[in-house]
């Protein structure tokens, strides 16, 4: 076990910054959102989570994909993959289950080489949550707020230090190529251990072992829900997304879009013909609930929701994960 | 209906040198090859007159070789040859809305002579637009309606019944609308017309009579059109026939029942200087010649009681269960003849007109000269009765008048000195002054008539004195005025004073003018289409105008124009069927909230909110303005020939560099 | 805050399901410690019914989707919201039932006053059928834009900044209670002004298209404001319109059900004067 | 600061919604009576300046133009009686927004101008392009995208 002088953080990402995009959380009107980081940029290390999830930095919100021209009759494609080296620093550990998940649907059958170019060329940096969010309730999916697996390096706040602690080999180069890691002491694990034990004390516990979506309770919440959809967006496992053809004015070259889509929004499974097999606002709403807590795990055994609480502190009606969690286990 | 396909078009792409008036400044060649490098044009050539015949078959034949689906002429501008170029398009088999014209000359090369580079670049960029607009155009169907062939004429004078006498005797079936109880207008209280004196009912009367006796016209006297709502070829028309309570198939206006009638009125017809009976005939050649009861002052409408008319009436005629009805008739053409009305002398207070007896208005005069008149025909003063030894005309009352009305109304000057000539016949004696700013004679045989006058001993003075005094003993009129051909202070005591009141716009036209959004001119008077090309059309179509609902004019004058809009009016009921206004805005059902906004800003009434919560479009009465389109905050209303994707295609293309 | 005015809510609502004069009350009650708004169909579940500082929601929204009468509670800005979904036909009168209650300014769960709220010129409801404790003093005028003081640089780099963290959810739209088109002209696809997957000028062009879109519109309730993910503060330049409308034009959206929508509308003497001062100010 | 090195030697691009019974007819008649105004000026004929939407006026600017321009006929002269009512204050609106947005109201010009108007026409092209180079350039995108 390392770690690492607080004041150290910024100055072990300014190194990285010579050879990778360093991804990190700044503050932006208040609110903290994951940038790369550039100069002039504050880094914070005085947060919860971030506002947009880190998923835009994988799958992001609008990306090119290819670009093809028509010339003679013959129509030209060139993919646009990305191989960029990052370190993504900070990423809460839900945020870090979030991504496996995505990994899972990228990966499965038909491979998503965009995400994946991204993905597989980037470092993960965990930062590990020592005190809960007031709408954190990654305890319930066990999801956080410690983290064993998924990223490279772990850190844990255990005051003036970050306990450090490497989950895999080319975290353990980052850590051993670094002057500014010193060995940790075995009270530093004491300290860590205790605070996480402390966070996971402020969060809600369930048991979902005998849970099920109650129907009857989503229906209801459905009424209160505006369809404004941001709940989707920020989502860290939302990977839904649409594939729009632009042109140039005369319809010879063009390129190939993709972008954040969201099963809220009615469009999203009409038909060409306007014929729409998923009509009705409470069928939509329904299917996001039964995507996230049933269809995920029938799937790929977990659950499709981290706990990170986006949603609901988003939420304009007041509609909560937990309470249809805590509605599906009390039933 | 063909197929057109979108997304690659074939274009074709004329650019013209226009002799040299363009390329003398645009590189003409630089153009065209520019054009050929655009993706989706398979053919740009350069002509020297593409307008003439040898360009227009130049691309009629590139249509059909080169199976050409677009054609793009960049040359003049479009408001001068775009239509005839659509008829390119159109015998050779295309669509002509599949056509855009490029304005190269008068808005690039005659404006930006010195700069030869930049107004090459900028034809370029105006052609680049233009091609790209013209994938995205889109066919356009003709719309024709049927026509009904009738024609509708409102007001009876003398503008209205020539109207209608040419129309019907065409063969037209014509509806004349009336709102007094005859027809005749003004020109029936007129005692002679210059410049010939002839009586003006004997010339009027034969000619009402013949409106009674036209099987094609159906007069609807003592009648209100009260709506209008329908578009050029088929317009409806809601008319109310008011009461006269007396039944006119009955009546043969032996005038029996006036004679016992115990009610006395002021008579209008005379200008208020004699009384009628409240049962009466307007005037005695009134047509229809039908007895009418006047509601407002007849004592069985008051009390209940009398009916003396009632028990009189051999024939039963009288029948005061009458009520007012409302007739709807279907036509295709308007003509709007609603006359004039006199301007109010009491607004020019200086001249005392209503508080000094013998001041008088050239109407009032006119009635005072009739044999039928007041005091049949005997020149006399109102106040006392005593033949006047001297009269006074004052010209341009109400006109030419910044306080009043700025426009000449035309007709005074003749008037005065029509008066004036036939006081001198009368009364040789009589002393006779026209006060005058200017004598206007223009016009057939009136400065002939002017210099008849000249000689007769009447006094023309320049400068009109600006107020009248009354001399409250003798009951002489004073008049103070600026001589100003003679450069002296003038006054005169006179026994009368004749005022040339003007004309202004009749009120009654005021609700057809709203009920059709009528353009006026400032001035209140229905605008012509055109003043010179146009002068019987008004803005919208199938309506036209005749007489002094233009413009102040004499009779010649209004029985001219009332022939000519009879013409242009059958050019519409001529016809079976008429083309309409293709470019009209249209709503996508799917896409409509029917939030209504678009309602508001139609000028036509062409939208409207139906049952279902969706706004429906009536393509008729739709002018294509757009402005509906962009009312609309969802776009689900757009104008055919400028839809968002082709105006937004067209900003695109021009901004690309 | 409130509990004389819950309590007659309370009744109300219970008396007019009993008498069954409405279907249904849309109003507020609790979820945890949350507001949420709800909707009660028996008199049994009236007791749920709260009104206090959290009931933020603008209520007007639920009303296009709901059938049969409705009774609802209306604050200020609610009942603007009506009004203006009455003057564009998208609910019937008849159909409802307004209880209109004043608000004192709505405060998230930190206690902190809604931006909107604390703006707020309109706390008293506008428009109601019964009205359900006291009626609150109003302001008599908009704060100072500090916006204003900008440099036209400046303001263009603020909104700059603004636009590129929006993530184009639109969830500012779907959330207005103004917004009710069949199809919205940002998603349009044919023409696409907004390129959905374009740079950032597209978003610059999205918010100002509906900024647009929302004079003689708004009614100023914030909601878009709040469920912005990104924190953008769309009603800076929302209530910039509102303002504008209202210098320009005399009408405050949401107040009349006679005022005709004042980009529909026109005053022949006052625009010509109006677009002189324009001119003599702005070019 | 507006692009100062960028100012020499540029040329201004204007978009012009030009209504084509008045504005265009007017623009038609400089060129019949052969009076010059640059040529920074490309027109889009509308039948009337009320089929001009605001987000026309918005797309151009994000396009590149660096002014748009909006010709109609003269208040009581419309053709379709009412349609330049409802562009004035359309426009009067949008000016007002773009410059809360930051964009200098004086970019975007509306004026009514008749069909024989020829003279003032060129007169107004005139003025607005040295307004505009006197502003320079705009780039929109430019400036919202790296906040430049």
């Amino acid at each position: 076990m390392k770690k690492i002088r607080e004041d150290d953080v910024i100055k072990l990402l300014n190194e990285l910054r010579k050879k990778y995009e360093v991804i990190a959380p700044v503050k932006l009107d208040g609110r903290v959102y994951f940038k790369t980081l550039g100069e002039g940029d504050v880094l914070t290390l005085d947060y919860v989570n971030s506002v947009v999830s880190p998923k835009d930095f994988f799958l992001p919100q609008k990306e090119r994909i290819l670009e093809f021209s028509e010339s003679g009759g013959e129509v030209t494609v060139e993919d646009e993959l990305s191989s960029k080296k990052r370190v993504f620093f900070g990423i809460r550990p839900c945020d870090v289950n979030a991504l496996l998940i995505l990994d899972s649907v990228a990966r499965e059958g038909f491979e998503d080489p965009y995400y994946l170019g991204r993905r597989d060329n980037t470092l993960l940096i965990s930062l590990e949550c020592v005190e809960p969010g007031d709408d954190c309730f990654c305890s319930v999916f066990n999801t956080g707020p410690s983290l064993d697996e998924g990223a490279d390096l772990v850190f844990t706040d255990i005051g003036d230090f970050y306990l450090v602690k490497s989950l895999t080999d080319e975290g353990e180069r980052l850590v051993s190529g670094s002057e500014f890691f010193r060995k940790a002491t075995g009270g530093d694990e004491e300290t860590a251990g205790k605070k996480r034990k402390e966070c996971v004390k402020g969060m809600e516990s369930l048991d979902l072992r005998n849970f099920s979506v109650d129907e009857e309770v989503v229906k209801e919440k459905a009424k209160r829900c505006l369809y404004c959809y941001s709940c989707t967006f920020i989502c860290p496992t939302c990977y839904c997304f649409d594939v729009v053809d632009r042109m140039d004015l005369y319809s010879r070259n063009g390129e190939r879009m993709r972008f954040w889509d969201s099963c809220m929004n009615p469009s999203f499974t009409e038909m060409a013909g306007n014929f729409n097999p998923r009509d009705g606002m409470v069928g939509r709403f329904m299917n996001r609930i039964n995507h996230k807590l049933r269809y995920m795990r029938d799937r790929y055994g977990v659950y499709g929701c981290v706990g990170c609480g986006r949603c609901i502190r988003n939420c304009p009606a007041g509609i909560s994960m937990l309470e249809i969690l805590r509605e599906g286990v009390r039933k | 209906m063909g197929l057109v396909k979108k997304r690659h078009p074939r274009i074709g792409v004329y650019v013209c040198h226009c002799g040299q008036n363009i390329s003398s400044v645009v590189n003409v060649s630089e153009v065209r090859e520019y054009a050929e490098s655009l993706p989706n044009v398979v053919l740009a050539r350069e002509n020297k007159y593409t307008c003439s015949d040898l360009g227009q078959s130049s691309i009629a034949k590139d249509i059909k070789k080169h199976e050409l689906e677009r054609v793009v002429v960049a040359s003049c501008s479009p408001r001068l040859h775009e239509i005839a170029f659509r008829e390119v398009l159109d015998s050779s088999g295309l669509n002509p809305y599949l056509f855009e014209m490029v304005n190269i000359r008068e808005q690039c090369s005659w404006v930006h002579p010195k700069d030869k580079k930049r107004a090459t670049e900028k034809a370029k960029d105006l052609v680049r637009a233009a091609v790209a607009r013209s994938m995205l155009l889109e066919p356009v169907e003709k719309i024709k309606k049927n026509v009904t062939k009738a024609v509708l004429v409102i007001g009876g004078g003398i503008a209205g019944i020539t109207s209608a006498l040419y129309l019907a005797r065409a063969g037209i079936k014509t509806y004349l609308v009336e709102k007094e109880a005859s027809i005749g207008g003004h020109m029936a209280q007129l005692d002679k017309t210059y410049p010939t004196l002839d009586c003006s009912l004997c010339i009027l009367s034969p000619r009402m009579v013949d409106v009674k006796n036209e099987p094609n016209i159906e007069l609807l006297s003592y009648s209100d059109v009260v709506n209008v709502e329908g578009y050029v070829g088929n317009f409806i028309v809601r008319v109310r026939k008011n009461p006269r309570y007396v039944d006119a198939e009955k009546c043969i206006s032996c005038g029996a029942c006036a004679e016992v009638c115990p009610v006395k009125v002021v008579d209008e017809f005379n200008q208020g200087m004699t009384h009628r009976k409240a049962i009466h005939l307007q005037f005695p050649q009134a047509v229809p010649n039908t007895y009418l009861i006047d509601r407002v002052n007849c004592l069985h409408f008051k009390t209940g009681a009398c009916q003396l008319c009632a028990k009189k009436c051999d024939n039963n005629a009288i029948d005061f269960s009458q009520k007012e009805e409302f007739l709807d008739i279907d036509v295709g053409s308007i003509v709007i003849a609603t006359g004039f009305q006199l301007f109010d002398a009491k607004r020019k207070k200086e001249y005392g007109y209503g508080r000094f007896d013998n001041v008088l208005t050239n109407l009032d005069f006119e009635r005072i000269l009739s044999a039928d008149g007041p005091t049949r025909g005997k020149i006399k003063r109102p106040a006392d009765s005593k033949k006047p030894d001297s009269i006074a005309f004052i010209q341009c009352v109400g006109s030419r008048d910044e306080n009043f009305n700025a426009y000449c109304s035309t007709i005074c000057c003749m008037t005065s000195l029509k008066h004036a000539m036939q006081v001198k016949e009368k009364n040789p004696g009589t002393e006779v002054y026209i006060y005058f700013n200017d004598i206007r004679t223009s016009g057939k045989d009136l400065e002939e008539f002017y210099k008849r006058g000249r000689i007769r001993g009447i006094y023309f003075i320049r400068g009109l004195p600006p107020e009248v005094f009354e001399d409250p003993e003798t009951g002489k009129l004073i008049l103070r005025s600026e001589d100003l051909n003679m450069s002296q202070i003038l006054e005169k005591r006179v026994d009368m004073v004749v005022l040339a009141a003007g004309i202004e716009p009749s009120p009654s036209a005021e609700k057809i003018i709203r009920r059709l959004h009528l353009n006026q001119s400032p001035d209140g008077f229905i605008m012509e289409a055109h003043p010179k090309l146009r002068p019987v059309d008004t803005n919208i179509a199938g309506v036209y105008i005749a007489g002094c609902a233009q413009f102040p004019k004499g009779i010649p004058e209004v029985v001219a124009q009332a022939g000519a809009a009879a013409m242009a009016s059958t050019e519409v009921v001529l016809k079976d069927e008429i083309p309409i206004e293709e470019t009209t805005a249209f709503v996508d059902e799917g896409k409509c909230s029917g939030c209504g906004i678009c309602v508001n800003v139609c000028p036509y009434e062409a939208i409207k909110l139906a049952d279902e919560g969706i706004v429906e479009i009536n393509e008729i009465l739709c002018k294509g303005c757009g402005s509906c389109a962009v009312a609309c905050p969802s776009s689900a209303i757009q104008q055919t020939h400028f839809l968002d994707s082709q105006i937004k295609a067209q900003i695109k293309a021009l901004l690309v560099s | 805050m409130g509990s004389d005015t819950e309590n007659a809510l309370k009744r109300e609502a219970r008396n007019l399901l009993k008498k069954g004069d409405v279907d249904l009350v849309l109003g507020y009650c609790m979820e945890g410690d949350n507001v949420i708004p709800c909707f009660i169909s028996s008199p049994g579940e009236v007791d749920g019914l709260v009104w206090n500082n959290r009931c933020k929601n603008n209520l007007a929204v639920y009303l296009r989707e709901l059938e049969g009468r409705v009774a609802v509670v209306a604050k200020g800005c609610d009942s603007r919201a009506i009004v203006e979904l009455l003057k564009a036909k998208q609910v019937e009168r008849e159909d409802l039932i307004i209880l209109g209650v004043s608000c004192r300014g709505m405060v998230d769960k930190e206690g902190e006053e809604y931006g909107s709220c604390r703006v707020c010129l309109h706390r008293n409801p506008v428009v109601y059928d019964l009205f359900v404790g006291e009626k609150v003093s109003e302001r008599e005028e908009r704060d100072v834009d500090e916006l204003e003081s900008l440099s036209l640089r400046e303001r263009l780099e603020f909104w700059s900044k603004q636009f590129r963290k929006c993530i184009n959810c639109l969830a500012c739209r779907n959330v207005c209670p103004m917004c009710f088109c069949e199809e919205c002209v940002l998603e349009k696809k044919d023409p696409e002004w907004i390129t959905r997957a374009g740079d950032a000028s597209n978003l610059f062009l999205l918010h100002a298209i509906k900024a647009t879109h929302m004079a003689g519109r708004c009614v100023e309730c914030g909601e878009c404001e709040r469920a912005c993910p990104v924190d953008i503060p769309l009603m800076h330049l929302y209530s910039r319109v509102c303002r504008d409308v209202e210098e320009l034009f005399g009408v405050e959206s949401g107040m009349n059900l006679e005022d005709k929508p004042p980009l529909a509308a026109f005053d022949l003497e006052r625009d010509a004067m109006l677009e002189e001062n324009e001119k003599n100010k702005r070019g | 600061m507006e692009a100062k090195n960028k100012k020499d030697g540029f040329e201004p691009r204007i978009v012009g919604f030009l209504c084509n019974w008045c504005s265009y007819a007017g623009a038609d008649l400089a060129g019949t009576s052969r009076i010059e105004y640059p040529p920074n000026l490309r027109a889009v004929r509308v039948m009337c300046s009320s089929r001009v939407n605001p987000l026309f006026v918005l797309k151009a600017f994000q396009e590149g133009a660096d002014g748009v321009f909006i010709g109609g006929c003269h208040p009581q002269d419309c053709h379709y009686m009412e349609g330049n009512y409802y562009a004035r204050r359309r426009f009067m609106l949008l000016k007002r927004l773009i410059e809360y947005m930051g964009i200098n109201p004086g970019r975007l010009r509306v004026e009514w101008v008749s069909a024989s108007e020829g003279d003032r026409f060129a007169k107004i092209v005139r003025e607005f392009t040295g307004d505009l180079k006197r502003l320079g350039p705009l780039d929109l995108r430019e400036r919202v995208c790296d906040g430049i």
